[in-house]
């Protein structure tokens, strides 16, 4: 008997440009352009200079929160905690400029990284220790961490002028056209999307997404990295949190309230699949972006303000259409050409 | 055929005690009442019956049939939406739209009325409203197979974004009295909203359903494998689909309820209920995974969060702590049983270990 | 409805012994935190044996209807509401006062069956006036306008909107000024900023803003202060001095409005006191004791008039601590 | 006492009196293994035995009970499955582990992916390796597709590229052959005796005599959970090995019954499915046993799957009993009286996580019911009723079905659908992964039901299986039947040829 019944394995290698073509940022990418350019066409003033930078602005603060929780989805996980998490650290720094006048912006930002991971740490913890499924456990912090928020903030608030100037600045300043907290936003993409692709612990997260129980069967130290994904997502929140407080006018007790279906949200309209395993934090990145700037688009549009949140509503469930019809095709290419027959 | 060599490290004792390949100390698995007595449900209801007892001896008026009347009140539309949800959640898959779909049918019942048409016609208009936006859904999610939390994240925006364009920012607040006056009547001196006997029907329904029907034998079957559901002939897409339309038509009903309750329609009308919703169902033991739950428990979890809450806003505990509570009951209720299984676990091996001889003391370093 | 009565029926009556509760539209509200302030005040001096604030988190419609519920039942005497629907807690306030329970309503009125009085900051007209005045000196009486208002929904925004709209187009000094769009920020701080950032965009020729809401008028002053239209688009509305205090300074607010929210609530805590006592029924022509600030009178419709608005700019906004 | 021969090396690896339970279910009493370097060392035992957690106890998956376990003489505690790796030792699970969303290659190297530059994965280098692994075990895989919709042979060929590409000295390998063909096995034996020769030790785990006996130096007997004995394979026998492990003799394997065909019950014409299969004609009659033949991969799972309507098809018919079946439908196809036991039994077969009780009535859930309501009662008594007849091995009905052993879960599969009377049964590889006692019992049960009218479509891999149950013998390759041979001509000459040959002449067809 041989093997002649099995062809020999095609040796012309996938171009590397359908290669790309078929990456699942593709298509999010593509509407996002088709979106800006016809906004553009319609109203010249939303690429003005002040148009652009106020849609990385907007961005910004929705692409870390949506890299973070890419981490997280990855591994089979969500995380509906962060836009507490974003709130109190929110507070913190509010709370650190006004209570201890003149205190280092750097120490600012690294008191605000250190709660968010120490919430994130909570998070992570109860999941992996208790084993109990991640929607609840942060369905639950989500009410916890408000609470403590709403607890500690009462009804005080910290406003623009409770800060420093050059921290507000952050904000306001560009760097080569960039707003500086947009670049920490890209830096954070760059650096969290390398690890993911190039290190060893980064694909680790892919490979527990994909199966939980054969990573665990393959000795991958599952919960270390569920873990880390964790506390690399509240530490992003705060981030997050910590640039809010730089941006927006105030914070309080309410400051991040009901984002995390936005976040989720942008994370799969970027093509994150919402039961792991795959994905990418620049899709992520992408997504948000999109998402963001949807609103901003319609309201140069002049779209009727009642409109606007269906649009919304029907531009995410295209977003996931047109990511499932790629995968489906990329599926059936699959079955036809099957594995050892290609 | 010769054997070469054969050694036997079992020695009496050890034969003794797993005889029959079963551990003869060990308890077996639960079986009939006790399963019942000591079951997750049976928990939700011991823990409903003693927040009901703490609040009624330290919460000063607790106990009175109005308590019965603003309580129930409180918690039925969560309580309707919370049915089918469960089913749905059981099946693996999750609905975030359903307070906008209530919002969604405010707004149209509302607009409806004003333009003069029967009351009795919009409610009905109201209801296909919800079931037509539950079929968006589950057309989307079980005949196209996207993943619902995404889709729903999406209709989520979508039907409330409707009810925007519905209504508008207008409110209709003059509903026919006598029907509103319906809605908050109660049953003789109960306390209890006569509006309960349509919810306990709507109950009623979903239990028969998902525990004593064809039908609902499969939905756990689909939570936890959705292939071997269909080698069994389960059609997955389909029920799917119904689960979906019955989430949006329930949602529509309390859409409806809460309209006519608060004789006011608004797009806002039920917004954030979806995760409170949510939260109710996995308190009352469903699991998130799909293929575990049940109505009693569920029940049980809804009355829970109602009773805490309106114990203690009745005794004028701030709702940040309401908050703080929901969370860490929420966490707590998951987190107890996988503590309770892990000491379990560990009392068994610390048996099996002295009923089994440690063959060398010294051979076993523990890493 | 009967199930109130034996509730209110053993706190009311006796003198000293009265109670009243505040339910704000939302918890954690730095505005409703000054308006409450006042409240408990008001409520010390009246002579109530206790006061208690309760109230949602989020100031969504019928948020409030299970806070009612559950005073109604505890017999509180005096439930003064910011309503967030006008119509939603209605049911609930007849209930509590078939119970006995005398209601207020501040700063955001129900529909005036189901209360007894409502204690409003200023006369809506006026308030929608000063600020078309405001705007109309700062962008130089010609050119386009905005609003930025909080939810769709609100009450007491929209009925300054009606009349900003009104006097627009009634007034002949108006003629130039074109009201362009109304937008929406929920009263939600990032909502808010990206709607002014929306404005600008879809408006290019936009000279002013009105945002009626203390919430709107600060981020969309934190979006002018941080963009190139810094100076160049006018800004008033109603603000809080604290939380407006950089941007006058920094010039982006030359000037904009309020009232002082403390008598608000004080007033409505003597007036839920005269209720109580009998010594006023809600009726036009009824008059009461306003602790310091002195005697009002119930006019048309049950409605309290607390006082005329102030109007901030640099020269004054320091003598305001709220 | 010791087990290995006078003069042999040290072991690599030793187990003594390795204990493990599950609540109240005792996996393993007794288990007790020695490796050597340079050998291959069968494991065998019934299903439910214990193999497979003696294995997991290795790996270090399962922490013993009690016991003693020395790795190059020392004493060991696992704690982890990378304190076993650390320690040499890789293994191949019974099932599958594969991640679907990585691709094929970084499957085999996750974890421990070659790095270039700065330290970050070379995805060059992995596809580099992968293929160099698949040119040695002589299968053509792309390395670069995601492992997500490889059949179950392509998903064992990778599990066996990543074992071997660790460069383990001890390799184990619980039951890898189950869903590989001839060759596949031929490639992966010659891989397994390049590795002992040099000097690495093989625990090799197998249901297949005729393998135990080609590759293996020694082989130790499980049986309930104990060890019984270890033999030279030179000399042992069959006979005496299956003895030990079922501890009685056994029936004939191949029981077949002389049954009466009646009239024909399926009848398939025409079938097609557009790069899946091709025209395909098949009869099924009452009382017959049809095998049908092929390598894997050759469509015969697609067919039945079409057949019973969990796939569409492009052209071509179902016809039960004279009544056309509707396509895509398989409750329909249940409601005419097929049954159908697939090949991936924790996949398809069951739902593993619900209970025994649950499973077996999954498929009367409609015939069970009065008036749309399921009578609990009845569905309790169909329950036992059926894990009785079929002898399931459980503590309880309420157990999940998945804390069984791989023989009784299929028992579990079987019962589900013997219980509904079916009039045409069809079975994917039932008796993939059984031990021989079971074996016989499935095969008794098949032939049984045929005795009683039924028609049965019986897929398998194993020749032996297929000659000796079936009256006729369908051959399929590349998705066309190539040969209909009848009981009398099905040697395993012309059906090896029809499956893998252009159609020889001397193969009659008999339709
Ligand atoms: N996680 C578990 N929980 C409960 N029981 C278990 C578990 N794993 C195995 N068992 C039980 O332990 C016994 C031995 O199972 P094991 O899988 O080791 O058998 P095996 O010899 O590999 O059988 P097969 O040849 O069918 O693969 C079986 O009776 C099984 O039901
Ligand atoms: N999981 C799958 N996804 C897509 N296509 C598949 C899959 N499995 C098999 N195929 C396709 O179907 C054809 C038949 O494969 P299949 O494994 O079903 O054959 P078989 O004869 O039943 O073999 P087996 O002995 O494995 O059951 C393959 O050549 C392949 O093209
Ligand atoms: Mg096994
Ligand atoms: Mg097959």
């Amino acid at each position: 008997m041989t093997v002649a019944t099995r062809n020999a394995p095609r040796t012309e290698r996938t171009s590397p440009l359908s290669g790309f073509l078929r990456r699942r940022e593709i298509p999010v990418a593509a509407a996002l352009i088709v979106l800006v350019l016809v906004t553009y066409a319609a109203n010249p003033l939303f690429l003005s200079q002040q148009g652009v930078k106020d849609l990385m602005l907007n961005a910004t603060i929705m692409i870390i929160l949506a890299v973070g929780q890419a981490m997280v989805i990855f591994t089979r996980n969500v995380d509906l905690s962060v836009g507490s998490i974003l709130g109190l650290v929110a507070f913190l720094t509010g709370t650190l400029f006004a209570d201890a006048p003149g205190i280092p912006i750097p120490v600012v930002f690294l008191a605000g990284l250190a709660l968010g991971a120490l919430l994130g740490a909570i998070n992570g913890l109860l999941v992996t220790v208790a084993h109990v499924p991640a929607l609840v456990i942060t369905l639950g912090t989500l009410y916890v961490y408000r609470g403590i928020n709403n607890a500690w903030a009462g009804g005080t608030q910290y406003f623009a002028g409770d800060r420093p100037d050059e921290f507000g600045a952050l904000a306001v300043d560009t760097v080569l056209g960039f707003p500086i907290i947009t670049l920490l936003a890209i830096a954070v993409v760059v650096i969290v999307g390398i690890y993911l692709a190039g290190a060893r612990s980064g694909r680790d997260l892919y490979a527990i997404g994909s199966d939980p129980e054969a990573s665990r069967v393959f000795g991958i130290p599952v919960a270390r990295r569920v873990m880390t994904a964790f506390v690399v997502n509240g530490l992003l929140a705060g981030l997050a949190g910590v640039l809010y407080a730089a941006r927006f006018n105030s914070v309080g007790a309410t400051t991040g309230t009901g984002m995390e279906l936005d976040v989720v949200a942008a994370a799969v309209v970027g093509g994150v699949a919402i039961f792991g395993g795959s994905g990418s934090v620049a899709g992520a990145a992408i997504g948000a972006v999109l998402l963001t700037t949807i609103t901003s688009a319609l309201t140069a549009l002049r779209v009727d303000k009642f409109w606007q949140q269906a649009v919304v509503g029907i531009l995410i469930i295209a977003a996931i259409l047109v990511d499932r019809i790629a995968s489906v095709r990329t599926a059936r290419k699959l079955r036809l050409t099957e594995a050892r027959d290609v | 055929m010769s054997e070469t060599a054969r050694t036997s490290t079992a020695d009496p004792t050890t034969t003794a005690v797993i005889a029959a390949g079963v551990l003869e100390t060990e308890p077996r698995g639960r079986t009939g009442w006790t399963r019942i007595l000591l079951g997750r449900d049976a928990v939700m209801i011991y823990a409903l019956i003693a927040a009901l007892v703490i609040a009624a001896i330290s919460i000063p008026r607790f106990a009175s049939p109005v308590t019965a009347g603003f309580l129930l009140l409180d918690v039925i539309p969560i309580l309707l939406i919370a049915m089918p949800m469960t089913l749905v959640i059981i099946t693996g898959e999750i609905d975030l739209s359903v307070a906008s779909i209530a919002g969604l049918t405010s707004a149209v019942i509302g607009v409806l009325w004003q333009a003069g048409l029967d009351i009795g016609l919009v409610l009905v208009i109201g209801l296909v409203v919800g079931a037509v936006a539950g079929a968006v859904n589950g057309f989307l999610i079980a005949v196209v197979g996207l993943p619902s939390l995404a889709v729903t994240i999406g209709t989520l925006a979508l039907f409330r974004g409707l009810a925007l364009v519905v209504i508008g920012d207008n409110a209709v607040a003059n509903f026919p009295p006598e029907l509103t006056a319906f809605f908050t009547s109660k049953l003789g001196a109960t306390g209890i909203p006569t509006v309960m006997i349509g919810v306990a029907l709507v109950i009623a329904f979903f239990a028969i359903l998902l525990h004593f029907t064809p039908f609902g034998r499969g939905l756990p079957a689909i939570g936890f494998s959705k292939e071997a559901a269909r080698f069994v002939g389960i059609d997955v897409a389909r029920a799917k689909f119904w689960l979906f339309v019955g989430t949006g038509s329930v949602s529509a009903l309390a859409g409806i309820f809460w309209t006519l309750r608060y004789s006011s329609a608004r797009s806002d009308n039920a917004s954030g209920l979806e995760l409170a919703v949510i939260a109710a169902v996995l308190l009352g033991g469903v699991s998130i995974f799909g293929g575990r739950g049940s109505i009693p428990g569920v029940v049980a979890g809804v009355l829970l969060i109602g009773v805490i809450n309106y114990g203690l806003r009745l005794g004028r505990v701030s709702e940040v702590i309401l908050i703080i509570v929901t969370g860490s009951l929420l966490i707590a209720s998951v987190v107890a049983p996988s503590v309770g299984q892990a000491i379990g676990r560990w009392r068994h091996d610390r048996r099996v270990r002295r009923e089994l001889p440690q063959a060398t003391a010294s051979g076993r370093p523990r890493a | 409805a009967g199930g109130g009565g034996d509730g209110g029926g053993d706190g009311s009556g006796q003198d000293g012994d009265q109670t009243i509760t505040f339910i704000p539209k939302q918890l954690n509200n730095p505005y409703t935190d000054v308006v409450l302030g006042g409240g408990e005040d008001g409520a010390e001096s009246a002579g109530f044996a206790s006061s208690q604030v309760v109230g949602p988190l989020d100031a969504s419609a019928s948020s409030q209807v299970s806070f009612i519920n559950a005073e109604t039942q505890a017999g509180t005497n005096v439930i003064v509401i910011a309503a967030n629907d006008p119509d939603a807690v209605c049911p609930a306030l007849e209930e509590a006062r078939s119970g006995g329970a005398k209601i207020v309503a501040f700063d955001s009125d129900t529909n005036p069956d189901c209360r007894d009085v409502f204690i409003s900051q200023v006369v809506a007209k006026d308030v929608a006036l000063i600020q078309v005045e405001l705007i109309a000196e700062q962008i130089g009486g010609s050119g386009e306008i905005a609003i930025l208002s909080a939810t769709a929904n609100a009450t007491n925004q929209n009925e300054w909107i009606k009349y900003i709209e009104e006097e627009l187009d009634s007034n002949p000094d108006y003629a130039d000024i074109e009201l362009v769009a109304k937008v929406y920020g929920d009263d939600d701080d990032t909502k808010s900023f990206q709607e002014a950032q929306g404005l600008m965009q879809a408006h290019p020729n936009l000279k002013g803003i009105i945002s009626p809401t203390t919430v709107g008028i600060a981020a969309t002053a934190r979006y002018l202060s941080t963009s190139e239209y810094k100076g160049k688009v006018a800004l008033t509305g109603l603000g809080l001095p604290n939380e407006m205090r950089p941007f006058v300074k920094d010039g982006t607010v030359t000037e904009f409005a309020l009232w002082d929210p403390a008598q608000l609530g004080y007033v409505a805590a003597f007036a839920g006191k005269a209720l109580a006592d009998g010594d006023i029924t809600g009726a036009a022509g009824d008059t009461f004791e306003a602790g310091d600030l002195g005697e009002r009178e119930v006019g048309e419709g049950g409605v309290v008039i607390v006082g005329p608005p102030t109007v901030f700019n640099a020269d004054n906004i320091d003598e305001y601590d709220f | 006492m010791s087990i290995a021969p006078p003069n042999a090396p040290a072991p690599l690896l030793s187990l003594r009196g390795a204990a493990k339970t599950f609540g109240p279910v005792v996996a393993l009493a007794d288990g007790t293994i020695e490796l050597l370097p340079g050998e291959i060392h069968a494991l065998v035992g019934e299903n439910g035995a214990g193999k497979s957690t003696l294995v997991k106890i290795l790996a270090g998956l399962h922490h013993p009970d009690a016991g003693d376990f020395l790795v190059d003489g020392a004493p060991v505690a696992f704690r982890t499955v990378a304190d076993s790796k650390a320690a040499g030792i890789s293994v191949i699970y019974q099932e599958p582990t594969l991640f679907p969303d990585l691709t094929v290659a970084e499957n085999i190297f996750i974890g421990r992916q070659p790095r270039g530059r700065l330290g970050l994965i070379s995805r060059a280098a992995m596809r580099r390796e992968a293929m160099a692994l698949f040119e040695r075990l002589g299968v053509p895989i792309d390395p670069d597709r995601p492992a997500e919709g490889l059949s179950i042979a392509d998903q064992q060929i990778i599990e066996i590229a990543k074992a071997i590409s660790i460069d383990a000295r001890i390799l184990i390998m619980d039951e890898p052959t189950a869903a590989l063909s001839g060759v596949e096995v031929e490639r992966l034996f010659t891989v397994a005796r390049s590795l002992r020769d040099t000097g690495a030790g093989i625990l090799f785990i197998s249901h297949r005599f005729d393998e135990i006996f080609a590759l293996t130096n020694r082989i130790t007997v499980m049986r309930d959970g104990r060890y019984i004995g270890t033999h030279d394979t030179a000399a042992a026998t069959v006979d005496g090995i299956v003895r030990e492990m079922v501890g009685r003799d056994i029936d004939q394997l191949f029981p077949k019954q002389d049954a009466t065909i009646g009239e024909v019950v399926l009848d398939v014409s025409g079938l097609s499915r557009r790069g899946v299969f091709r025209d395909v004609d098949l009869q099924v009659r009452a009382g017959e046993i049809v095998g049908l033949a092929g390598l894997v991969g050759a469509g015969r799972t697609e067919v039945a799957r079409a057949i019973f309507g969990i796939d569409p098809y492009d052209t071509g018919s179902v016809t039960l009993s004279g009544a056309r079946l509707k396509p895509g439908n398989p409750q329909a196809a249940i409601d005419t009286g097929i049954g159908f036991v697939p090949e991936d039994r924790r996949k398809q077969g069951l739902v593993m996580d619900l209970s025994v009780g649950r499973n077996l009535t999954l498929t009367l859930r409609n015939t069970l019911s009065r008036a749309g309501i399921i009578d609990t009662a009845a569905e309790r008594r169909a329950a036992d009723t059926w894990s009785q007849r079929l002898q399931v091995k459980t503590g309880s009905a309420e157990f999940a079905v998945s804390t069984l052993s791989g023989g009784n879960q299929q028992k579990v599969v079987l019962a589900k659908w013997l219980a509904t009377e079916p009039r045409l049964l069809i079975v994917d590889e039932p008796t993939r992964g059984i031990d021989v006692g079971t074996k016989a019992e499935v095969h008794r049960l098949i032939s049984d039901l045929a005795a009683r009218g039924i028609a049965i479509l019986m897929i398998s891999s194993e020749l032996p299986e297929v000659l000796g149950m079936a009256d006729r013998v369908v051959v399929m390759r590349e998705g066309r039947v190539t040969a209909r041979l009848d009981r009398a001509d099905a040697t395993p000459e012309n059906v090896m040829l029809a499956a893998t040959a252009e159609p020889a002449p001397m193969l009659e067809d008999t339709k």
